[in-house]
C-alpha cells in the first residue's frame, strides 16, 4: 500500500487534467461530481496507506516512494520524492478528508454559476498542490506544492474577476505570499549550502546531529519562518487573508481556512530539528509573533460586521495560536489545534456559507437574526463550531487550545497570558456572531423590503449537498478532541502517533510548574471562555452593557490601509522615480549622445563654407600647425 | 657689389610682390608680378643660373603674364577690385597670421641649419667670358642624361594643357556626335 | 668649344615602360583620329580607352609576374622604380580608369555630347597617377602629381551647362595649386637639407650611407611641407576641406575617378616617400599622421551625419576612407608591420567600392547630373529592387558590414594598427567607423522604408550596369573570400635602393 | 660707401630667407584676394619663391640639380597658367562679374 | 542523416540557400515564396532536433565539429562545433524560426520578409556554432543587418528610430570586441607561434598577462554587455522590442539576446578566466540591478511590449548573475534559463501580438475584461505569464532556481538581493494580467476575438515546452552539464578561483535518531 502514495495526489491531479480537458462537455453538476470523486478516492487511498503505517513499528512508519529525478547538477541532487510518514499522512487526511466535503459542498453552493467546471478544475488542481506540499520528500517538492497552493488560491479568490475588488485580492495574495517564497527560497540555499541536500531526511538528521552550525540553523529557521508568515497570515503579512474572503466562501472554507494556512505551521514542524539546532531566543520570536496576531486578530474580529471576515480574523488568530505553539516546542500541540481547527473553522466557513446562500448573498450580519428556525441544521452545527472555538468543553477546541496554552504558560508566561486574553475574546466575538446571526429578532425582512431585490421570499436551508458536510463537521467538532486527552499517556494518541517525526512530548515541559497544576490551568481556560460567553450574551443578547466595537478596531487597526497607503504612495512614486530615471536619464544620455554627434556636425559644418579663400585659411591653418610641429622637433 | 644687386632686387622682388597682393586693379597687379619676376630673374643671374635667367624672362614675363593680360583684357574684367571691403569676417588679419607665420617657421628653419648646408654635388660651373655656355652645358647635361624621363614627361603635361584649352574652349554642342 | 663632349643619354627600359607607353598611345591615338575623323561608332572612345588601359593591365601582371623573380629595380638614374609596389598601384590606377571610362560613356551618352577629350583626359591622368606610384624622384613625383592634378581640374570643370562643375573645377584648381606650391617647397627644402631629390638618395642620405650633412629644421619643415601637399591630395582632415564640394559638383563619373584612382596614386606616393625616403625620421613624422589619422576619420564621419545630398555625404566617407588609410600607414611606420600591405589592400577595395557606389548615383542623377539628394533615393526599392539591392550591398560594405570587402578591409588596417601597438587609433578608427555608419544606414532608411517620391522610369545604361555588377561581385567575393587579394597586397614591396 | 656695400657678403641664406618671405606674401594674397586671376597670380608668386630658393640652395650646396628642378616647375607653370586661364574663360563667359566669393554654390 | 554529414555547416548555408531563393523568386508566386520559406526553416528545424538527438550527453566536449581553412594567411579557419552550452540555444533557434515563420502573418512584402528572416536565422545559428573568433564576429556583426530592416520595415510607428539605435548601439559595442578579437590573436601570436583566431586553441594555449587579459575582457565584455542588455547599457531594448514586428520581438527576445549572454559563456569566462573572475564583483552589482531596476521599470510601464521587453532585461539579469557567480548550478541554470526564457518571452511576445492584432493597442489602459470574453486565450496568457514569474513546475523556476541556489555558494548577498527579483515579477506581471484581462469589458474590448485554432497550435507548442522543461528537465541537464562543468574547471585551472564545496553529509536512515 506504501507504495501507492504517488496515487494520492496523482488522482486529483487525473481529476484536474480531466476537467480541463472536458469541462466544458461535463459541465453542472458531473464535473463537480468527478472532482468530488477524485478527491474522496484519493482520501480512501491515504486512509489505506495510514492503516499500512499503522501496521508499522514506529521506526519503520517511514517511506520514501522516489517518482524521478528533478534536478540533478554537480553536488545537488532533487528528486521528485514523497514521504509517507506519520506527519504527512496526518495532514493528507484531513486534507483529502476535509477537501472531499468541501468538494460536496460546493457542488450545491455553485450551482448555476456560469463557471461551475472551472471552479473544480481549480479546486482539484489545489488539492493536488496541497498534497504535494504536505508529502514532498525534499524542500523542494514541498516548495512546488507551496507555490501551487498559492497559485489556486489567486485563481480561486480573484474566481468572480470581473468584480475589481476580487481581482485585487487574488494579486495581493498572490504578491504577499511571494515575499514569504523569498524567505523560504532563501532558507533553502542556507540549508543547501549547509548540507548538501535539500531533503527532509538529510536537513533534518544533520542539524540533530548536530552537523549544523547554530548560527546557520538559525538563519534557515528565520527564512522559514518568514517564509511561514507569508503562508499562514502571521504578522506583518496577515494582510491578504481578509481580502481573501472575496472568494467564494467553499474556496475560504478549504484554502484560507482549513489547509493552504496551516502549511506554514506543518512546514515549521517538519523542520523542527532545524528549529532545535538554532539559537533559543528562535523559539521566543516564532511564539511572541504568533502570540500578537493572536490577540492583534482577535481583537479586530470583536468589531467585524461581514459575517466571513469574523471568521477570517478568527482564522489569523487561531493560527498565531499554533504559532505560539511551535514556538512554545509544541509541535504536537500546534498540530492538534491545526486539525481541531481545521474541523471546527471548515464548519463555521461552510455554515456562513449556507447563510449567505440562504441570504442570497447576503454577508452583513446586522441584516440578519434569528435564522435558526428558517435554516435549522445550519443554525445547528454552527452553533457546535461555536462551542468548539470558543474552547467549551468537551468539544474539540477546548483540548487543542488548553494544550497550547499549557505549553505557553511553561515556557513564557506572558505570553500565556496573551493567550488566554485571546481565548477570551475568541469565545465574546464568536457569540456575538452566532447570536447576531441566529438569534435576536430577524433584522432581514425589513432591509428585505426596503430594498426590494428578494424580499419577496425568505431564506431558506441549503440543499443537502451542502448540509451533510455541515453535520460531518459538526460530529467531528465534537469529537475531535479525542485524537489527545491529556489525561494519561495513552490517551494521547496524536503525540504518539506523531513520536517518530516529533520526538518530543510533555516531558519535555515536565518538572516544570505549569506541568504539575496543569489541571489547574484546565479550570482557568475553561472560566475563561465561559465569561467570554456570558459577557457576550450579556451584552448582545440581554442588552445589559452597551455595545463597545470602536472604529479602530472595525478598521482592524488601520494597520492593511496604512500598508496600502505606503505601497501607492510612497511606494509607488519610488518605482515611477525609477521608471522616469531611466527614461530621463539613462536613455537620455544615449540619446544625447546622438544629439552631441547631430550639433558638433552643425559645428563643424560651418567651417565647409563654400568659400574657396577661407578652405585656403584653413589648409593654411593647418599647415602653419604641421610645420611648428615639425620646426620644433627639429629645434629642440 | 653683390649687396648691391641683392638689395636691389629683393626691392624690386617685394615691391613687386606686395603689389600684387594690394592692387586692386588687374592690370596694375599683372604688372607688379613682372616687376617681380624680374627681379627674381636678377637673382638666377647672381647664382650663375643665366639659362634659368633668360627662361624666367621668356617663360614668365613673356609669355605667362602676357597671357594673364589678354585675359584681362578678352574679358573686359579689368575693373577695379574694391579691396576696402571684407565679406569674410577676420579673414584679412587671420591670413595675414599665417602668412607670417609659415615665413617665420621657415625662416627659422633655414637660419637654423644654415651651417648644416654642405656641398653634396659636384658644383655649378661659373659662367665665364671663357666658357659663356658653361651654366647651358652642365644643365644640359644634366637634363638630357638623368632627368630625361622627367623631361619626357612635361610633354604629356603640356598635351593636358594642349587638352585642356580644347576642353574649355570649344563651344559645348560643337561635337560630331549621332543623336 | 668641346663637341667631342658626347652625350652619353641613358639607356631607356621601353619594356617596363609598356603600361605608361599604351596610355600615352591611346591618348594620342583618341586625339589625333578623334580630331580627323569627325564621326565615331557610339561608345568607339570608350573602347579606344578600354584597350589601351587593358593593355597596360597586362603588361602591369607580366610584370608582377616578372617580379617574382627580383624585388624589382630602379630606372633613369633612379628617378623611377618599378616594384610590386608600384604594379599594384597602376593596376588599381587603370582598374579605376576602365570603370571611369565606362561610366563616361553613360553619362556623355545621356548628355549625348561625345568626345575624345574626356577620355584623353581620363587617359593623361592615369599617366599621371602611374608615374606617380613609380616616382622614385621628387621631380618626377611632382610632375605626375601635376599631370594628374590638371587634368582632374579639367575634368572636373568639364560639364559647362552644369554652373557647380565649373565651380568645382575653379576651387579645384585654385587649391591644388596652392598645395602643390607647398609641396614643392617641400622638396626644395628637402633638396637643401639632403642634397638631393631622389626618394631613395634620400633614404641613403638619411641613413648615412653617403657623406651625412645635418640640417635637421630644415629637413622637418621640408617633410612638413610635403606633407600638407600630399595630405591634400589624399584629402586628410584638415587639408580635406575641398573635398565635398569638388565631389559634389564634378560630373559623377569624374567624381568616382577622382576619389579612386587620385587617391591611390597620392597614396602611394605618401606611402613610398615616408617609408622610403624618411624611414630614418619615422618618429619625426608618426605622431603627425597619427594625428592627422584621427582627424580625418572623425571630421568625415561627423560631418557625413547632417548631408542631404548622396554626393556629398559620399564625398565625406571617402574622408573618412582616407583616414582608415592613414591609420594603415601610421602602423606602417612601426618595425615589422604590414601597414603598407594594408593600406594598398584598402586601396584596392575602396577603388571598387567607390566606384560602384557612384556609378549608382550616375544612374539615378538623371539627364542633368544633378538629381542626386536623398530625396531622390527615396523608395528606390520599390521603383528598381536590384539597383536598391547593389547599393545596399556597396554601403553596408563601405560600413564595414562583415562578409563584404570593406569590412576585410577595415579589419586588415585595423589588424596591423593593433599589431603596431597602437591600439588608441584601432579603436577611435572603430568608433568613428560606427558614426559614419549611420549615414549609410540614412541611405539604406531611404531607399527601403519610404516611399518613392516619383515613380518615373530609372533607365540604367548598360556601361553603368556592368560597373556596377562587377563592383558588387567583386565586393562579395572578396567578402567571402580575401584570401587572394591578401596574398597579392602582401607582396606588395618597394624595389632595393 | 662702395667698400661697405662690398664688405657684407649675402649668403645664399638671405636669398632662401627672401623667398620665404615672397612665399608667405603669396600664401597671403590667395586668402585676401577675390579676383581668380590674382590669386593666381599670387600662386605664382609662391611657385617664385621656391624657384628661388632651388637656385639658392644649388649653389649653396654645390648641386646644379636645383636648377634643374627650376627648369622643370618653369614647364609646370607653364601649363598651369593654361589650363587655369581656360577654366577662369569658361566660367567667365556666363558671368559677369569675376570675384570667387560668389562662387559659393557648394557648401556645407 | 550519416554523421559524417557536415550537419553544422548545413544549419548555417540552408536558410541562406533558402533566402538567396527567395529572392529570386519573382514577387508574383507569393504561395510559392512561403513554401520555401516554410520548407528551409522546417529543414533547419528539424535538422537541430535531429542534432540533438544524437548529441551525445555527458560528453563536455565539442561534437560534430567541422573545420575548413578559410583566410589562411590571417589564420582564420571555419570552424564549427556544439557542446552542452551551444545546443538547446541552437535547437531553440531551429524550433523558434518555423514558429515565426509559420504563425506570424507580416501583413505586407512577404517576400523581404521571409528572405530576412532567413538570413537571420544564419547569422543566429552561425554565432552559437562558431568556434573562431573572427567567424563569431563576422555572425555576431552580420545579424544586425537583418534585424535591421525587420525592425525597420514591418515595426511600428517609431520604427526607423529604433532600428537605427539597435544598429548602432549594438554596432558600437562590437567595435571594441574586434579590436579586442584582433589583439587577442596577435598578442596570443607569442605563446603559441603563429596567427590564429582559433577560440580552442587560443584558450587552451595562449597565456595573457594579468592586465592585457583584463583589457581584452573589457573589450569583450562591452559588446556582450550591449546585446545581453546589461544595465545601464540597456536602453535600446525597450526600443527595439516596443517597435519591432512581432516576429522580429520574439526572434530578439528569444534568440539574439542569447548571443550576449552566449559570448559570456564562451568567450568570456572560456578565454579570459582569470579577468572574469577579476571582473566578477562588477558584473554580479550590475546583474543585480538589473534585476530590480528592469523589474521596477517594467512595474511602470503603460505599454503592455513595453513592459515584457523591460521584464527580459529583469531575467537577463538572472542569466548574468548565474554566469559570473561560477558554479555548477549557477551556469548550468543560466544556460537553462537562455532557452526558457526564450521560449516564455518569445511566448509573451507572440500573445501580446495577438493582442495588437484584435485591438490596434498596446496600451494597458486600454485593454480590460478580456478573460470574460476570451477565456483560452487568458488562460494561455496565464500559463506562459506563470512560468515567466518562475512558478515551479514551469521552467521559468528550474533555470531562476538552480541560478539562485548556485549564485548564492559564491555570490551571497548578491543572490539574496536578486531573490527578491522574484516578488517583484510576480508584480508587474499580475498587475498588468488584473489591468488587462480582469474586470468587466468595456465596449471596446467586448469584441475581442477568442484565439483562433491557428494561434492555438502555435502556442501549445510553447506552452508544451514550458511544461515539460519544468517538470522533466533532467534530460536537458545531463546535455548540459559536462560542458559546463569542463568550464568551470578550466575557470578554477586558470585562475585564483575556487569552486565553493557544498557539504554533502551521509544520510543513515531515520538521521536524527542516530543524531542523538
Amino acid at each position: 500500500m506504501l507504495n501507492l502514495v504517488w496515487l494520492i495526489p496523482a488522482l486529483p491531479l487525473a481529476g484536474f487534467l480531466l476537467i480541463l480537458l472536458f469541462g466544458r462537455v461535463l459541465g453542472e453538476p458531473r464535473a463537480g461530481i468527478l472532482a468530488t470523486a477524485m478527491t474522496a478516492s484519493s482520501f480512501v487511498v491515504v486512509v489505506g496507506v495510514y492503516l499500512d503505517l499503522l501496521s508499522r513499528t514506529a521506526e519503520e512508519r517511514h517511506h520514501v516512494v522516489t517518482l524521478f529525478s528533478w534536478l540533478p547538477v554537480g553536488s545537488l541532487h532533487v528528486d521528485m520524492a514523497l514521504l509517507a510518514d506519520p506527519l504527512s499522512i496526518t495532514m493528507a487526511l484531513f486534507v483529502t478528508g476535509i477537501g472531499s466535503l468541501i468538494h460536496l459542498y460546493a457542488i450545491g453552493y455553485m450551482h448555476g454559476d456560469p463557471k461551475f467546471s472551472k471552479f473544480f478544475l481549480y479546486l482539484n488542481l489545489f488539492v493536488f498542490s496541497m498534497l504535494m506540499l504536505v508529502l514532498g520528500e525534499n524542500l523542494l517538492v514541498t516548495f512546488l506544492g507551496w507555490e501551487g497552493v498559492g497559485a489556486c488560491s489567486y485563481f480561486l479568490i480573484s474566481f468572480w474577476h470581473t468584480r475589481d475588488s476580487a481581482a485585487t485580492a487574488g494579486k495581493k495574495a498572490f504578491v504577499t505570499n511571494r515575499v514569504g517564497d523569498w524567505g523560504m527560497m532563501v532558507a533553502m540555499f542556507l540549508a543547501f549550502s549547509a548540507v548538501g541536500t535539500l531533503s527532509y531526511e538529510g536537513i533534518n538528521s544533520a542539524a540533530a546531529g548536530g552537523k549544523i552550525a547554530a548560527v546557520t540553523a538559525t538563519g534557515i529557521a528565520m527564512m522559514l519562518f518568514v517564509g511561514a508568515c507569508g503562508k499562514s497570515a502571521q504578522l506583518p503579512l496577515y494582510i491578504w487573508l481578509p481580502d481573501a474572503m472575496e472568494g467564494p466562501t467553499p474556496v475560504s472554507a478549504l484554502i484560507h481556512a482549513a489547509t493552504m494556512v496551516t502549511s506554514g505551521v506543518f512546514l515549521l514542524t517538519r523542520m523542527s530539528p532545524v528549529l532545535h539546532a538554532s539559537y533559543p531566543w528562535v523559539g521566543d520570536v516564532i511564539a511572541t509573533v504568533g502570540a500578537l496576531t493572536a490577540l492583534f486578530a482577535a481583537t479586530i474580529a470583536v468589531a467585524q460586521t461581514d459575517i466571513k471576515k469574523v471568521l477570517a480574523y478568527s482564522t489569523v488568530s487561531q493560527l498565531g495560536f499554533m504559532f505560539l505553539a511551535i514556538g512554545s516546542g509544541a509541535y504536537v500541540a500546534a498540530i492538534f489545534h491545526m486539525v481541531t481547527h481545521a474541523f471546527f473553522k471548515a464548519l463555521l466557513f461552510l455554515g456562513s456559507g449556507s447563510v449567505i446562500h440562504g441570504m442570497h448573498h447576503e454577508q452583513d450580519m446586522r441584516n440578519m437574526g434569528a435564522l435558526r428556525k428558517l435554516m435549522p441544521i445550519t443554525g445547528f452545527t454552527f452553533i457546535i463550531g461555536w462551542l468548539a472555538i470558543a474552547g467549551i468543553p468537551p468539544f474539540a477546541g477546548f483540548w487543542s487550545k488548553d494544550e497550547v496554552l499549557l505549553y505557553a504558560f511553561a515556557n513564557n508566561r506572558l505570553l500565556w497570558l496573551i493567550g488566554v486574553i485571546t481565548a477570551l475574546l475568541t469565545a465574546y466575538y464568536m457569540t456575538r456572531q452566532v447570536i447576531m446571526v441566529f438569534f435576536g429578532e430577524a433584522r432581514w425582512h425589513d432591509h428585505a423590503e426596503e430594498n426590494g431585490a428578494h424580499g419577496d421570499h425568505a431564506p431558506h436551508e441549503s440543499p443537502w449537498t451542502m448540509v451533510a458536510p455541515l453535520v460531518v463537521l459538526a460530529g467531528l467538532s465534537i469529537v475531535g478532541g479525542a485524537l489527545q486527552l491529556p489525561f494519561s499517556k495513552s490517551t494521547k494518541f496524536l503525540e504518539h502517533w506523531l513520536e517518530p517525526v516529533i520526538h518530543d512530548s510533555e516531558v519535555s515541559i515536565s518538572g516544570t510548574w505549569a506541568y504539575s497544576n496543569k489541571w489547574l490551568l484546565l479550570v482557568i481556560a475553561i472560566l475563561i471562555a465561559v465569561s467570554g460567553v456570558v459577557a457576550s450574551i450579556a451584552v448582545y443578547a440581554k442588552g445589559k452593557f452597551k455595545i463597545i466595537e470602536p472604529k479602530i478596531l472595525a478598521d482592524a487597526w488601520r494597520y492593511d490601509s496604512a500598508v496600502s497607503a505606503i505601497v501607492g504612495g510612497p511606494g509607488r512614486a519610488a518605482f515611477g522615480g525609477v521608471a522616469a530615471f531611466d527614461a530621463k536619464v539613462v536613455d537620455g544620455a544615449v540619446n544625447g549622445i546622438g544629439t552631441e554627434v547631430r550639433a558638433a556636425s552643425g559645428l563643424l559644418r560651418k567651417v565647409q563654407s563654400g568659400l574657396v579663400r577661407s578652405y585656403a585659411f584653413v589648409i593654411g591653418l593647418g599647415a602653419v600647425v604641421l610645420l611648428a610641429w615639425f620646426l620644433l622637433r627639429g629645434i629642440l | 657689389m653683390e649687396l648691391f644687386v641683392f638689395v636691389v632686387a629683393a626691392a624690386m622682388v617685394l615691391v613687386g610682390a606686395l603689389g600684387v597682393v594690394t592692387r586692386s586693379n588687374p592690370v596694375h597687379a599683372a604688372m607688379s608680378l613682372v616687376l617681380t619676376l624680374f627681379g627674381i630673374a636678377v637673382m638666377f643671374v647672381a647664382h650663375n643660373a643665366h639659362f634659368l635667367a633668360a627662361v624666367q624672362v621668356i617663360v614668365y614675363a613673356g609669355a605667362i603674364v602676357v597671357l594673364f593680360l589678354f585675359v584681362i583684357m578678352l574679358l573686359g574684367v579689368d575693373r577695379a577690385e574694391d579691396l576696402s571691403v571684407e565679406p569674410i569676417t577676420n579673414q584679412r588679419p587671420l591670413a595675414a597670421i599665417i602668412g607670417v607665420g609659415i615665413s617665420a617657421i621657415v625662416i627659422a628653419a633655414i637660419v637654423s641649419s644654415r651651417a648644416g648646408l654642405g656641398a653634396s654635388g659636384e658644383g655649378v660651373n661659373e659662367t665665364t667670358l671663357e666658357s659663356p655656355d658653361a651654366n647651358i652645358r652642365q644643365l644640359a647635361r644634366v637634363i638630357f642624361s638623368d632627368n630625361v624621363f622627367a623631361f619626357e614627361i612635361t610633354s604629356v603635361l603640356l598635351l593636358v594643357a594642349v587638352i585642356g584649352t580644347v576642353v574649355m574652349a570649344r563651344k559645348t554642342k560643337s561635337v560630331g556626335t549621332r543623336k | 668649344m668641346v663637341f667631342a663632349a658626347t652625350l652619353d643619354g641613358p639607356s631607356v627600359p621601353w619594356v617596363e615602360l609598356i603600361p605608361i607607353l599604351s596610355l600615352l598611345a591611346g591618348t594620342c591615338f583618341l586625339l589625333l583620329v578623334g580630331s580627323l575623323v569627325p564621326t565615331w561608332p557610339r561608345r568607339g572612345y570608350a573602347w579606344v580607352t578600354g584597350i589601351s588601359t587593358t593593355v597596360a593591365i597586362v603588361a602591369s601582371a607580366v610584370q608582377w609576374n616578372n617580379l617574382y623573380y627580383n624585388k624589382g629595380k630602379t630606372f633613369f638614374a633612379d628617378a623611377i622604380a618599378i616594384d610590386r609596389f608600384s604594379v599594384l598601384a597602376s593596376i588599381t590606377i587603370c582598374l579605376a580608369v576602365i570603370f571611369g571610362a565606362l561610366m563616361t560613356s553613360a553619362y556623355l551618352t545621356r548628355m549625348n555630347a561625345d568626345g575624345p577629350e574626356l577620355y584623353a583626359l581620363l587617359l593623361t591622368a592615369a599617366i599621371g597617377g602611374l608615374v606617380m606610384v613609380s616616382a622614385n624622384e621628387l621631380i618626377v613625383l611632382f610632375l605626375g602629381l601635376e599631370t594628374l592634378s590638371l587634368s582632374l581640374y579639367l575634368l572636373a570643370a568639364s560639364n559647362r551647362d552644369r554652373e557647380q562643375s565649373q565651380e568645382s573645377g575653379l576651387k579645384y584648381f585654385i587649391l591644388g595649386g596652392f598645395s602643390s606650391a607647398f609641396f614643392l617647397y617641400g622638396v626644395a627644402l628637402i633638396f637643401g637639407s639632403t642634397g638631393s631629390t631622389k626618394i631613395s638618395g634620400i633614404g641613403e642620405a638619411l641613413s648615412g650611407n653617403i657623406s651625412i650633412i645635418n640640417a635637421d629644421a630644415m629637413l622637418l619643415v621640408g617633410i612638413g611641407m610635403l606633407l600638407v601637399g600630399l595630405g591634400f591630395k589624399v584629402s586628410a582632415a584638415p587639408f580635406h576641406v575641398w573635398t565635398p564640394d569638388v565631389y559634389e559638383g564634378a560630373p559623377t563619373p569624374v567624381t568616382a575617378f577622382m576619389a579612386s584612382a587620385g587617391k591611390v596614386a597620392a597614396f602611394a606616393a605618401l606611402i613610398r616617400i615616408l617609408l622610403v625616403g624618411l624611414e630614418q625620421r619615422v618618429d619625426d613624422w608618426r605622431p603627425v599622421v597619427w594625428a592627422l589619422a584621427i582627424l580625418t576619420v572623425f571630421t568625415g564621419s561627423i560631418l557625413a551625419v547632417v548631408q542631404t545630398n548622396v554626393k556629398r555625404m559620399l564625398a565625406y566617407s571617402s574622408i573618412s576612407h582616407a583616414g582608415f588609410i592613414l591609420v594603415g600607414v601610421e602602423a606602417a611606420g612601426h618595425m615589422g608591420s604590414d601597414g603598407i600591405a594594408t593600406s594598398m589592400n584598402y586601396l584596392a577595395i575602396y577603388t571598387v567600392l567607390v566606384m560602384g557606389s557612384f556609378a549608382i548615383v550616375l544612374a539615378l542623377s538623371g539627364n542633368t547630373d544633378g538629381e542626386t539628394n536623398l530625396s531622390d533615393f527615396k523608395g528606390l526599392a520599390k521603383r528598381r529592387p536590384a539597383l536598391a539591392l547593389a547599393f545596399t550591398v556597396l554601403l553596408f560594405a563601405q560600413a564595414g558590414v562583415p562578409l563584404t570587402a570593406g569590412f576585410v578591409a577595415k579589419f586588415a588596417v585595423i589588424k596591423s594598427s593593433v599589431e603596431a601597438n597602437s591600439y588608441v587609433l584601432a579603436i577611435a578608427a572603430m568608433v568613428a567607423a560606427v558614426i559614419g555608419a549611420y549615414l549609410y544606414l540614412r541611405i539604406a532608411v531611404s531607399m527601403w522604408l519610404e516611399e518613392p517620391a516619383s515613380d518615373s522610369e530609372i533607365s540604367v545604361d548598360p556601361a553603368v550596369v556592368i560597373v556596377i555588377a562587377v563592383s558588387v561581385v567583386a565586393t562579395l567575393i572578396v567578402g567571402f573570400f580575401p584570401e587572394l587579394l591578401l596574398q597579392a597586397t602582401r607582396l606588395a614591396r618597394f624595389a632595393p635602393r | 660707401m662702395s667698400f661697405v656695400l662690398s664688405a657684407v657678403e649675402p649668403t645664399s641664406t638671405w636669398y632662401l630667407v627672401l623667398s620665404a618671405v615672397l612665399f608667405g606674401i603669396g600664401t597671403i594674397g590667395v586668402m585676401v584676394r577675390r579676383n581668380p586671376l590674382i590669386m593666381f597670380m599670387c600662386i605664382e608668386l609662391m611657385l617664385n619663391a621656391v624657384n628661388l630658393s632651388f637656385v639658392a640652395l644649388s649653389s649653396q650646396i654645390a648641386n646644379i640639380d636645383g636648377q634643374v628642378a627650376v627648369f622643370f616647375v618653369l614647364v609646370v607653370a607653364a601649363a598651369e597658367v593654361v589650363v587655369g586661364l581656360g577654366i577662369i574663360v569658361s566660367i567667365m563667359r556666363r558671368r559677369t562679374t569675376l570675384t570667387v566669393d560668389d562662387m559659393s554654390g557648394l557648401k556645407g | 542523416m550519416h554523421a559524417s554529414f557536415p550537419i553544422l555547416s548545413a544549419l548555417i548555408l540552408l536558410p541562406i540557400l533558402g533566402a538567396v531563393l527567395i529572392t529570386i523568386v519573382s514577387n508574383k508566386h507569393l504561395e510559392l515564396v512561403k513554401l520555401i520559406a516554410m520548407l528551409f526553416s522546417v529543414g533547419v528545424g528539424g535538422m537541430s532536433v535531429w542534432l540533438l538527438a544524437s548529441f551525445r550527453s555527458h560528453d563536455s566536449g565539442f561534437q560534430f565539429v567541422s573545420q575548413h581553412d578559410w583566410v589562411t594567411s590571417w589564420g582564420i579557419s571555419w570552424h564549427l562545433g556544439v557542446d552542452g552550452v551551444s545546443l538547446f540555444l541552437v535547437v531553440l533557434t531551429g524550433i523558434l524560426f518555423p514558429l515565426v515563420i509559420l504563425g506570424v502573418d507580416p501583413h505586407h512584402d512577404h517576400k523581404r520578409y521571409l528572405a530576412w528572416l532567413l538570413l537571420l536565422e544564419a547569422g543566429v545559428m552561425g554565432s552559437f556554432l562558431s568556434l573562431d573568433l573572427f567567424l563569431f564576429f563576422i555572425f555576431f556583426e552580420i545579424v544586425l543587418v537583418p534585424m535591421y530592416f525587420l525592425i525597420g520595415g514591418w515595426g511600428y510607428d517609431k520604427r526607423v528610430y529604433a532600428a537605427t539605435k539597435f544598429f548602432l548601439y549594438t554596432m558600437l559595442g562590437s567595435a571594441f570586441m574586434l579590436v579586442g578579437i584582433i589583439a587577442t590573436a596577435v598578442i596570443a601570436r607569442r605563446d603559441i607561434g603563429y596567427l590564429t583566431f582559433d577560440l580552442v586553441t587560443l584558450a587552451e594555449q595562449a597565456s595573457f598577462a594579468t592586465n592585457t587579459g583584463r583589457w581584452l575582457f573589457v573589450s569583450f565584455a562591452i559588446a556582450f554587455a550591449v546585446k545581453v542588455p546589461i544595465f545601464p547599457l540597456h536602453t535600446w531594448l525597450p526600443d527595439a522590442h516596443t517597435q519591432a514586428p512581432t516576429g522580429g520581438s520574439v526572434i530578439l527576445a528569444g534568440v539574439l539576446l542569447k548571443m550576449g549572454t552566449y559570448g559570456f559563456l564562451r568567450f568570456g569566462l572560456y578565454l579570459f578566466p582569470a579577468a572574469a573572475v577579476w571582473a566578477k564583483p562588477v558584473l554580479l552589482t550590475l546583474a543585480v540591478i538589473g534585476i530590480v531596476y528592469g523589474a521596477i521599470a517594467a512595474t511602470m510601464q503603460t505599454d503592455l511590449k513595453r513592459l515584457v521587453a523591460y521584464s527580459s532585461v529583469a531575467h537577463l539579469g538572472f542569466i548574468v548573475l548565474g554566469i559570473f557567480a561560477v558554479t555548477s548550478q549557477s551556469l548550468t541554470g543560466s544556460v537553462m534559463q537562455m532557452v526558457n526564457h526564450g521560449i516564455s518571452t518569445g511566448a509573451l511576445f507572440l500573445l501580446v501580438g495577438m493582442i495588437y492584432e484584435r485591438r490596434h493597442t498596446r496600451q494597458i489602459a486600454e485593454l480590460r475584461g478580456i478573460q470574460s470574453v476570451a477565456p483560452i486565450f487568458s488562460a494561455a496568457f496565464m500559463i506562459v505569464m506563470l512560468s515567466s514569474i518562475g512558478v515551479p513546475g514551469l521552467n521559468g523556476f528550474a533555470g531562476e532556481f538552480l541560478i539562485l541556489i548556485g549564485s548564492f555558494q559564491s555570490a551571497r548577498w548578491w543572490t539574496i538581493v536578486a531573490a527578491t527579483g522574484v516578488i517583484l515579477a510576480a508584480l508587474y506581471l499580475l498587475w498588468a494580467y488584473q489591468r488587462v484581462f480582469h474586470g468587466e469589458p468595456d465596449e471596446a474590448n467586448s469584441t475581442f476575438a477568442e484565439m483562433t485554432l491557428r494561434e492555438g497550435a502555435l502556442i501549445m507548442v510553447f506552452i508544451g515546452l514550458i511544461g515539460f522543461t519544468g517538470v522533466y528537465p533532467k534530460p536537458m541537464l545531463e546535455r548540459i552539464e559536462p560542458s559546463v562543468d569542463k568550464l568551470v574547471e578550466h575557470v578554477v585551472s586558470h585562475s585564483d578561483y575556487k569552486v565553493p564545496t557544498t557539504p554533502n553529509i551521509v544520510v543513515e536512515p531515520h538521521g536524527e535518531k542516530a543524531g542523538e
